[in-house]
């Protein structure tokens, strides 16, 4: 999706808001940032998904709101997915229908941080699958994004970068993001000149690197 | 971004937040517990002093650094540094000749075990917009200038790798102990809008 | 200038609003038009200067604003650029400081409506200049855009169409737009497939035209 | 877009732009009879009104047509229709196989002297962004559904030139006045999201 939160590149922003320094400035910034953490099993959503349900907040309020409200507004809307809630519900706080309790328990706390500290398994084993790419091979990123959640930046799209690593076979972001996951593709570290992206207004030797699943690219 | 007390939208933003854990402990979708730990957790067990661990250990153990930059995951695992958005771990190093800065332009990818989350200006439009465009002119804003004759490498964390800035060994390192060494790696050092 | 006003072919934005049918609303809306076409003459600015102006609007205020609104800000950029206002004087609507009035003379209503009827000469004589392009050449818009104000929209960049008209030698607007036109540039109306844009989600016949001036285009 | 009375943005923009004229007035930047004079000129003289009799004589008079199609802006001139936005005027034919709309996705340019100002939604963001990639899905929200075997064209206002539609002409349009005709002539039509 070519959506607002595509920013790479774009212009107008104005200066970095350096002394922006804190992780959060409200207590209910850190209440908004747990119930995503938790309500991700209960309901259950996934990395993708809520990030997904982030780009699809209007552009101007992508802008104006807050970071951790935006991600309130995206758990509110996974939750409506879900059938887990109604809108009425979400703007009183006040329960008006039971949802089956048993197919969405919460998580326990002790749970949570042992998985947190734990980390999740985002690579599947490759049972016979072969890379269609190799390290130092260039590579076109395809010219055209997909109309869903997907990672793959318009500020490289049709630019040809080097291969400099393959970094295993990943679960599939554009795959996860609908529940179709995982998916799994190679994934690869890609090198761009920045001068290929760029132009001229940038310096000669600099260089930027993504990682990109292996259906954004083609062989340059 | 940090708005005022006055702030209609951070009042509507409170208001919505906490509606929604009311709702999600009366539905029982949440134990309160499970909030109070997760956000516990990230303030006391998680934050940049993981990552100047890492770093502090990297510039005083050439084996250590070696193993870091060659397995990045499993050598900060070894500190027991792990956890969500930090299971695919590459350490990037910085040179005289070499300069690396890490963003996420999609959202706010982040290497959360080392660094903690991130800071605001980490996810503002103007960061992620300008850092890959104009590398120079953002670390300039942050007060570090580069040598035109350094290379800048800008990382865009858009898969499951998470990156860390291996700053330059500051030239009296020998005379520091761990714990001081540590002391001088900044959280900006490692995400690269800062020198150390 | 990678832009927010920057919009052809960004997702997110939701149904048209097509029961916003009217030019105006409110009478505030009609005075910052005229506002605009009045001061045009003796600040002066061209429409250039006005378009860059607006697109120089924080992007979370392009969003939001009004598009009236947008006009009237970009003239006080204009004004303030042109020293002949300040902040102060914009806040409070009152006279701090007297301008050299000959030099910045009002324009009567008479003349500014003869004008208006009339049009404005927007082509320059070609002197001898060569068109780059001819007719049915395949063209590439250049991959890279102006830091500038400039009229070729991102999503075309980089991508092939045919010339299928040299309209003739006109004012450059990247030029015009900071007070160094006309410049004149020959500008050729380009068309281009719909799926080499976005891919095979377009229909396969469907076409897109776009006004380009040389400046933009290499040949393919 | 229309905002109800008591919206603080509207407001806002309100006072804005009366501090706005006091202030150009008494800097004698503007002469408030030249605002009265080209407001009233806009609502008065300019509108869809004009371009309507352009295709109506277009539909009627064969010669005419192939003038308008070949130089519209010396065909549209004839009629008396000149001015800003409109100095060079290029008329596409909609037809049974090809189908047009135009659009400026950079900012909102529109042939002011054929068709008047533009409506919002000609200057939503919505519009500029959707009808240059799904015209289809966007023309369908208007109301207009094409035939598949229709080709679609869409003509984006990037320079100078400023398009008006040339709309089919109705079936029955022998039995209709020039009035009528032009009667039947819509704004929407002349710029491509409607049928006539």
């Amino acid at each position: 999706m070519d959506g607002i939160h595509d920013m790479g590149g774009m212009q107008g922003f104005g200066r970095i808001p350096i002394n922006q320094d804190t992780v959060f400035d409200h207590n209910w910034q850190k209440r908004a940032f747990a119930l995503a953490e938790t309500l991700a099993w209960s309901v259950p959503f996934d990395a993708d998904q809520h990030r997904r349900a982030i780009e699809q907040i209007a552009p101007v309020d992508y802008l104006r709101r807050d970071y951790f409200e935006k991600w309130a507004i995206a758990v509110q809307t996974l939750l409506l997915d879900a059938g887990l809630v109604d809108e009425e519900e979400l703007r009183s706080g006040r329960v008006k229908f039971p949802i089956p309790q048993d197919e969405h328990p919460p998580v326990p706390a002790e749970t949570l941080v042992q998985a947190t500290r734990a980390g999740a398994q985002m690579t599947c084993p490759e049972t016979g699958s072969v890379p269609a790419f190799a390290v130092d091979q260039a590579v076109r990123v395809r010219p055209h994004g997909a109309a869903g959640h997907t990672r793959v930046p318009r500020y490289v799209r049709g630019h040809i970068g080097r291969v400099v690593s393959n970094l295993g076979f990943f679960q599939f972001a554009d795959a996860m993001a609908v529940g179709k996951g995982p998916a799994p593709q190679f994934c690869y570290t890609v090198e761009f000149e920045a001068r290929t992206l760029w132009g001229e207004d940038a310096q000669a030797d600099d260089t930027m690197f993504l990682d990109l699943w292996e259906p954004y690219l083609e062989s340059a | 971004m940090p708005h005022d007390d006055h702030d209609p939208l951070e009042q509507g933003a409170a208001l919505r937040v906490r509606a929604l854990e009311e709702l999600m402990v009366a539905k029982g979708l949440v134990d309160p517990a499970a909030l109070d730990a997760i956000v516990e957790y990230y303030e006391r067990d998680v934050g940049p002093r993981n990552g100047a661990a890492v770093v502090a250990k990297a510039w005083t153990d050439p084996e250590y650094k070696g193993w870091l930059l060659r397995d990045g995951t499993a050598a900060i695992a070894s500190l027991g540094f792990t956890g969500f958005q930090g299971e695919h771990m590459r350490v990037v190093e910085n040179t005289p000749d070499v300069h690396n800065v890490i963003v996420c332009t999609l959202c706010s990818c982040y290497p959360w075990p080392v660094l903690g989350l991130p800071p605001t200006w980490y996810k503002s439009a103007a960061y992620r917009s300008r850092v890959v465009r104009e590398p120079r002119v953002v670390l300039e804003e942050f007060g570090l200038t580069l040598p035109e004759e350094t290379r800048v490498q800008v990382w865009d964390s858009t898969a499951e790798i998470r990156y860390l800035v291996l700053p330059q060994r500051p030239s009296d390192w020998q005379e520091l102990s761990a714990e001081d060494l540590a002391e001088r790696v900044t959280r900006n050092g490692m995400i690269g809008t800062a020198a150390v």
